[in-house]
């Protein structure tokens, strides 16, 4: 018995082996892949399967159009599982086993971070739709979500101008992208003559569910005189417990606002938003934006989802803009291959759902409106401002001390991510 | 019988060593000496993948060899495998040099933008290799001997024991999350560069870390065999069968229980050491409690008990996790956890208990066919 | 430390004045007992009279509140964990067979012989000829010669039973604690078990709890009643038979 | 914002008394006419214009000047492209603005007249003048409040004149302090002024320090009266949040009691380690999303009642699944704890998914019914009623479930089988009944967890993974076995973490609750309350 088992034991490793190579080995070229790498399970789930929605539905519409280069596109849907060492991973097998042309995905900064050097090593192309802290700028990523500038610093200003706001609360959640925009924030803020006194900074875990005590220090801290506002990078989950208690504890909108750069219209579907009227929210997009684009975008997404009620949001217009000026880019090549890509996709412009047209820069940023909006007792936005022109993104934030003589451009002779104008060298603020 | 069961279990070590040895041999040589477009040729891609695989059955033996023959069921296995990933992070960090966004010669990136102006102490010294390997069998192993001198010293026993070691790698998970720890928060250590002066992403040095993991998984295995052949091994199972009895025999068993898991812990921060080049991420999500109880589900799935089975149940279990999260992503939750439910149901010796006594039936059945009458077999329980 | 008269030989045992309250309750309530040197000793009382937790303090898994647990005349009992006591030459049989289960017979006595018991010693221990021998005495004695390779598990219950008081006897011990040896054997069984003591008893100290009171006649020996937490009665069986109070407490239930 | 529920003949007369009050002797003339019209038309102009608009109907006297404002913060007032302004009713219907006549037709290109912040604020301001007067107290409180906030000096004479009609007791004081805000920041003389900070200063909270921190140029007299009366509500105000983050640790043990109440009975009792507990409270809050998502699109008047119908729902659904469970996987692993752990682990993925495929991955909405939404002052607290209740509620919850245990045949028989399962068995108790009952009762009143936590935080997928590591913690903790354990433990583990919330964060106060708790389990291996006695020897 153990002799035969032992040679089924050798067989099946052996077996399995030979498995994996043929679950990934090559398949016939006959369409041009693109990957799709959104976490479908585990916590990241609830934002990022909208997307991997979107991208299918988008790759569908083009398909109707005869696809590109007279190819079909075929979506190659993995699920990285909000695991960041498997995004990586998938983002290998995207690139090597599934040879896609290009990889739309990732939400959380750590899983860019995650497969960053994956891109740059196997060479290829991610477009990243999400508003992330800045401070990278990767010849393989395209970020077509907001940077700091084009979401964070109009929304200050707004309430400066609008609510004369003198007091405020950086309340975010402890990770990198609120700590970075947090610290661009007081700088910005400093520089605008507001003292240290009024400022407060709060940093809580992710899933953060009891807020008792920080909704109370707000209070607290707004009671001091002067027109408060909080500005919130509070991430996903633990925002519907933060909005409840606020609502709770009645801090109105009215009394002190709170500006949140990570609440959007899906967050706002799990919220009784009677409560919540007035607090604001910076984007690039809004579904409630009043053009014939975004009405017939979002006609076609209800369509496609089959749910009348179904809302969009700004990171999936980042894949719409980002999907299409792909597209365009590769007609522009006349290739898939990424290296001609990438150089294509520099200066492409297309229509973005705002009415307007955005830009691929030289720093693989995008150029964006702000808007602002209040929220509505319907859970839609009331857009109250509106950038006059389009916003370019900055990557490397001249707010803070580490990046502030950096800057990033793609193009030939260039060719450099951190470009020091100070020191005129690539490579940083090389000390 | 005992001949037939030492004689089983040898010659499964060996073919697993055989079968490690020619597995780790072929993928090198296919990877390294074939033409990418062969049909022979190893894609880099599966060679990442499977010294991953191997890593996770380092961890899978460590939580064996504590589960499976002192009885201790550890769920902050992945606290050790994290701590001695962080090690050889900040090694791998330290590695960067100027070479980071920003150009600081000594600071992680992380630290520049976070306006940080010096290493912290923790971090110093972790520039020499030899002191950074150090620190991945030493961190996670003092923790463990503090935490299991402290928990074994007063008798914390079974599920209470597996809750404050959850609670221990919780409490880990959200430390490692604040950004003020000096470890990089939520993003966690990534970007690396080279180890030891060789570029982390040739194929090469890909294959290097494949077979440093495989020989690893082999030394560890080894070591596993050695000890529970032993008769510490033997002291070691029977304190999981009758705890008291062996105290009542004159062994002190805090002792025994304390040697087991801190050699475990070591080999866990071994495992997590060896892991972290290869995926090019380590972050503070390695300390979930899921993960934790994930690897002890890798060896319910393989057979607690059986060094080949946690090995084995790691490799499986992750090598449908690969397979599922591409070809159903939308289903494989239901398959993992419909796996592990069956096998604690129907399987509770896992694969390697579980499948000889299959074969055992078959035989036995067919033996029967070939009889004059074939009776109807009265149904096996499968715990027997 | 001084206990008792210095002039009698030093008691193996000596149990004086402990008491033992778990929330409240007494589980030993100012219990005093002494054994001789090479005596058996039998104890007997009803359920909860405080058999098992007299064994757990004498073992150290319990700590007396107060009181005064001293073995072979000065070594402190109350001041060791279980394994300093059982190597000082204390065995306990536990009321349930206790043996390890997924070790061969062989191996469980292995593991019971004295001597190493230190975690690294133990690593690199290999089996010498003297303990080879040992075992086969000890095989040989509990009639499992024939079963040595067989699992601990796989034995019948007797055997189970056979085996510990055999690796009670690997331990070379001093003083042996029996807990019900013979419950749930058959009388052929129990005939043998109590011939067994009688033959260890030649070279140690006995304590044997029961219940069986055919068992306990069949030993011989003085008698100890235990009553919640208390001796009630102690000498030779037919003396403590005839005693009221025990029989009132035995049949007043 | 509210609308009134009296008649509107009435009120509108009431109104039209506080105009008249208000613009004193002046005549309503042919002139103002004009005047409503041009005020009318600021409506259609940018916010700076609305916001005068707003000031300027206020002290207009226009009969229709209410019903304006309120369109205005609902978003039913539309604005034609010539300038005309009408607002829909509650009941749909138009009217003119400047008349208040019914009108046919929407103007040509109207729009609605939109409201920021700043606008809704200066309706606020406005209403609460023209409601001062109002007959229902809580609106004319409403708007005392509101002037005491907006500080309008305009609105000072109406302000004496209501307070000499007042007589409810409360509006009485709330327009005092209204009149001293309007003192305090108004060109009034010195003595006047230290009145009015002393009227302040008996108010005694944060609203009230605000007020005095950013009074007007204050005199010196003044200023060290105000800085007198702000040191004594600060020394108040730091008491009391002492005795806040004692309500706040009592409010977080009540969610982590509730969450863990359910795992007291399942593994408390029985023993199970019910990895997909927390999917057991998912479900629960997944079924109170539907039932108010039946009763929002089929019978919105039943929406208060919502929770309660959700409630043996919520028991059914969670308990029904808790049975099925035990039926199918558990029963067949008594005795092996460890085993169970990871079987239940296994289920936990497969529920979050089976939910996530059901409903969708993203946060479902679950409302507050009035009873459970917004706050109440007690002394310097504010007090939410839906973290009240939930308080409440866990007490309630743990206290049947404690009848249920001692006084009840099935509580007997649950003790009987767990102390001695053969015993039991032979004394005729159809021992896999009661587990089987046990489990479901266990993962009913988890699924009743559910219905409370969805009150508070997300209906999502991951819901029950946020609390299952700490319910295991609050059992292990109070000590297996014990219900009043799970109390204490659940409140000692809750208040340690809110007390130390303020001193070291959130993050830190968190490992440092689990630090201690790790350290405790190793002094007291089972718990707060262990179970004594031969039944825990294994």
């Amino acid at each position: 018995m153990s002799t035969r088992f032992t040679k089924w034991l050798a067989g099946a490793v052996l077996g399995a082996t030979a498995m994996v190579g043929a679950t990934f080995g090559a398949r016939a070229e006959e369409t041009i892949k693109i990957g799709v790498l959104h976490s479908l399970s585990g916590t990241m789930a609830i934002s990022e399967t909208t997307l991997k929605d979107v991208m299918l539905m988008l790759i569908d519409e083009q398909n109707k159009k005869g696809g590109v280069l007279g190819k079909k596109l075929e979506a190659v849907v993995v699920d990285p599982a909000s695991n960041w060492p498997l995004f990586a991973e998938k983002a290998r097998q995207l690139i090597s086993q599934d040879k896609v042309s290009a990889v739309f995905g990732c939400w959380t900064s750590v899983s860019r971070k995650s497969v960053l050097p994956v891109f740059e090593e196997l060479n290829n192309i991610l477009f990243y739709p999400v508003q992330y802290e800045g401070e990278e700028s990767s010849r393989n990523i395209f970020y077509t979500g907001a940077a700091p500038n084009q979401q964070a610093i109009p929304a200050v200003d707004y309430l400066m101008a609008e609510e004369g706001v003198k007091r405020w609360v950086l309340a975010g959640t402890d990770y990198v992208y609120p700590r970075t925009t947090n610290k661009i924030l007081e700088a910005y803020l400093k520089a605008k003559g507001v003292a240290a006194d009024d400022i407060m900074i709060n940093y809580t875990p992710f899933g953060h569910s009891d807020w008792q005590t920080i909704v109370a220090d707000i209070k607290k801290f707004g009671s001091a005189g002067k027109k408060t506002a909080v500005v919130s990078t509070i991430n996903g989950d633990a925002n519907v417990p933060f909005y409840k208690e606020l609502a709770n504890q009645g801090i109105k909108a009215t009394d002190i606002p709170v500006v949140a750069f990570s609440v959007g219209e899906e967050e706002l579907a799990g919220l009784d938003t009677s409560n919540l009227v007035g607090h604001l929210a910076a984007w690039n997009y809004f579904m409630s934006v009043d053009v014939p684009e975004n009405a017939e975008f979002i006609k076609k997404w209800q369509a496609y989802t089959n749910n009348p009620k179904r809302v969009t949001n700004d990171p999936m217009e980042a894949h719409v803009i980002g999907f299409n000026m792909w597209v365009k880019a590769v007609e522009k090549a006349g290739t898939t291959d990424p290296d001609k890509v990438i150089d294509a996709l520099i200066g492409v412009s297309v229509p973005n759902l705002s009415g307007g047209y955005s830009t691929m820069m030289p720093n693989h940023h995008i150029t964006k409106p702000v808007l602002i909006g209040e929220i509505k007792a319907d859970g839609q936005f009331d857009i109250v401002s509106q950038t006059p022109g389009l916003i370019m993104g900055d990557e490397w934030s001249d707010y803070l001390e580490g990046s502030k003589d950096l800057i990033s451009d793609w193009r030939a002779p260039l060719k450099c991510g951190n470009f020091n104008v100070a020191t005129g060298k690539c490579g940083g603020s090389g000390k | 019988m005992i001949m037939k069961r030492l004689f089983g279990s040898d010659a499964m070590a060996l073919w697993f060593l055989a079968c490690l040895l020619v597995v780790t041999v072929l993928v090198g040589v296919l990877n390294l000496a074939t033409p990418a477009d062969s049909a022979l040729h190893v894609p880099t891609y599966l060679v990442a993948l499977l010294g991953k695989y191997l890593c996770y059955a380092i961890l899978a033996l460590s939580i064996d060899l504590v589960w499976g023959y002192v009885g201790i069921l550890s769920l902050g296995h992945g606290a050790f495998f994290a701590l001695g990933g962080y090690a050889m992070g900040m090694y791998l960090m330290r590695q960067i040099g100027p070479r980071g966004v920003y150009g600081d010669p000594v600071l992680p990136d992380f630290m520049v933008f976070l306006n940080w102006k010096e290493l912290p102490w923790y971090w110093l010294g972790f520039d020499n290799f030899l002191f950074a390997m150090v620190m991945v069998a030493l961190v996670p192993g003092i923790l463990a001997f503090v935490f299991g001198y402290l928990a074994f010293r007063s008798r914390v026993t079974g599920v209470y024991l597996s809750i404050i070691t959850q609670a221990m790698t919780y409490a880990l998970l959200l430390a490692f999350f604040r950004n003020d720890m000096g470890f990089g928060g939520n993003n966690g250590l990534t970007d690396f560069k080279d180890l030891l002066g060789f570029n982390l992403q040739t194929d090469g040095m890909r294959v290097a870390l494949f077979a440093a993991s495989a020989l690893a998984l082999a030394l560890c295995y080894l070591l596993c065999l050695w000890i529970t052949r032993s008769r510490f091994g033997k002291v070691l199972i029977a304190v999981r069968d009758a705890e008291s009895r062996t105290r009542f025999m004159g062994y002190r068993v805090e002792g025994y229980k304390l040697a087991a898991f801190t050699l475990s812990a070591v080999m866990a921060g071994v495992a997590g050491a060896l892991y972290v080049p290869q995926v090019g991420i380590i972050n503070p999500g390695e300390f979930a409690p899921q993960n934790s109880i994930e690897a002890v589900v890798w060896v319910a799935v393989g057979g607690r008990g059986t060094l080949v089975g946690a090995a084995v149940g790691a490799i499986v279990v992750n090598f449908g996790k690969t397979v599922f999260t591409g070809v159903l992503p939308e289903l494989w939750l239901f398959a993992l956890g419909g796996l592990f439910v069956f096998v604690t149901l129907l399987m509770p010796k896992g694969i390697v208990g579980t499948v000889p006594q299959l074969l055992d039936m078959m035989r036995s059945r067919k033996a029967q066919n070939a009889g004059e009458t074939a009776k109807p077999e009265a149904p096996r329980p499968a715990a027997e | 430390m001084q206990i008792g008269d210095t002039s009698a030989p030093k008691p193996i045992l000596y149990v004086d004045g402990v008491t033992v309250t778990f929330d409240g309750f007494r589980a030993l309530n100012d219990l005093s007992l002494v054994i001789a040197p090479g005596e058996m000793r039998a104890i007997i009382g009803p359920n909860g009279a405080g058999k098992t937790t007299m064994m757990d303090v004498i073992t150290g898994k319990t700590r007396p509140d107060v009181g005064t647990v001293a073995f072979n005349g000065d070594v402190d009992l109350t001041k060791l964990d279980e394994a300093a006591i059982a190597q000082l030459g204390i065995g306990r049989k536990f009321q349930k067979p206790t043996v390890f289960e997924s070790h061969t017979v062989r191996d469980n006595l292995q593991l019971a012989l004295a001597g190493l018991r230190k975690p690294f010693t133990v690593l690199f221990a290999k089996e010498t000829a003297k303990e080879r021998q040992r075992i086969d005495e000890l095989l040989e004695l509990t009639k499992l010669t024939e079963s040595h390779g067989r699992l601990a598990g796989d034995l019948s219950h007797g055997q189970k039973q056979w085996l510990e008081i055999g690796m009670l006897l690997a331990q070379e011990p001093a003083l042996l604690l029996v807990d019900e040896p013979v419950a749930g054997m058959t009388d052929a069984e129990t005939a043998e078990t109590a011939e067994l003591l009688v033959e260890i008893n030649k070279t140690r100290s006995v304590v044997v709890v029961e219940h069986d009171m055919t068992f306990v006649k069949a030993l011989g020996v003085k008698v100890t009643v235990l009553h919640e937490g208390s001796v009630l009665a102690e000498g030779p069986l037919d003396q403590v038979q005839a005693n009221e109070r025990v029989i009132e407490v035995y049949l007043g239930r | 914002m509210v609308i009134s529920t009296l008649s509107r003949l009435r009120r509108l007369c009431l109104i039209a008394m506080a105009i008249l009050t208000l613009a004193g002797a002046g005549a309503i003339g042919q002139a103002r006419a004009q005047d409503v019209q041009d005020t009318l038309k600021l409506f259609s102009g940018s916010y700076d214009d609305i916001q005068k608009g707003i000031e300027a109907l206020a002290v207009s006297g226009q009969p229709t000047a209410i019903e304006i404002l309120q369109a205005l913060t609902d978003n039913r007032l539309l604005a034609g492209a010539d300038g005309s302004l009408v607002y829909k009713d509650a009941a749909g219907a138009l009217h003119d603005a400047a008349t208040g006549t019914v009108v046919a037709a929407e103007p040509a290109g109207a729009k609605p007249v939109r409201a920021n912040n700043r606008i809704r604020r200066a309706v606020e301001a406005a209403l609460g003048q023209l409601t001062l007067v109002s007959p229902d107290p809580a609106k004319r409180l409403e708007a005392a409040l509101s002037v005491f906030k907006s500080k309008d000096q305009t609105a000072l004479p109406l302000i004496e004149t209501a307070l000499a009609r007042e007589t409810d007791a409360k509006v009485k004081t709330a327009l005092e302090r209204a009149k001293a805000a309007l003192v305090l920041y108004g060109p009034g003389e010195e003595p006047a002024k230290l009145a009015a900070v002393e009227v302040i200063a008996a108010q005694g909270d944060q609203d009230a320090l605000a007020m005095l921190a950013a009074t007007p140029s204050p005199s010196p007299a003044l200023a060290a009266a105000i800085k007198d009366a702000s040191d004594a509500i600060e020394g108040r105000l730091a008491l009391w949040s002492g005795v806040q983050s004692f309500y706040y640790g009592i409010s977080l043990g009540s969610v982590l009691l509730l969450a863990a109440i359910g795992l007291a009975i399942t593994f408390g009792v029985m023993g199970v380690i019910n990895m997909a507990h927390g999917e057991m409270v998912m479900i629960g809050a997944y079924t109170t999303f539907v039932v108010q998502d039946i009763i929002r699109n089929s019978a919105p008047w039943l929406f208060d009642y919502s929770l309660a119908i959700a409630l043996p729902l919520a028991f059914l659904v969670s308990g029904a699944v808790g049975i099925l469970i035990e039926r199918v996987i558990i029963r067949f692993l008594y005795g092996r704890p460890l085993e169970t752990l990871l079987a239940t682990f296994g289920l936990s993925l497969v529920l979050q998914q089976a939910v996530r495929s059901l409903f969708g991955p993203t946060n479902r909405e679950v409302g507050n019914p009035a009873w459970m939404s917004g706050a109440f002052d007690l002394g310097g607290l504010t007090l939410t009623y839906n973290r009240m209740w939930i308080i409440v509620f866990s007490i309630v919850v743990l206290f049947v479930l404690m009848v249920v245990l001692r006084r009840t045949a099935f509580g007997l028989q649950m003790r009987a089988v767990t102390q001695n399962r053969r015993m039991a068995g032979s004394m005729g108790i159809r021992t896999n009944w009661v587990d089987m009952l046990t489990f479901g009762l266990g993962s009913g009143i988890a699924g009743i967890a559910g219905v409370a936590l969805s009150q508070i935080d997300n209906v999502s997928p991951n819901l029950g993974q946020g609390y299952i590591i700490d319910s295991f913690m609050v059992v292990v903790f109070g000590g297996v076995g014990n219900l009043w354990g799970t109390l204490v433990g659940a409140m000692t583990l809750g208040i340690t973490n809110k007390l130390l919330e303020p001193v070291a964060g959130a993050v830190l106060g968190k490992i440092f609750v689990l630090v201690a708790l790790v350290l405790f389990i190793q002094r007291k291996p089972r718990g707060l309350f262990p179970q004594k006695g031969r039944a825990v020897e294994r």
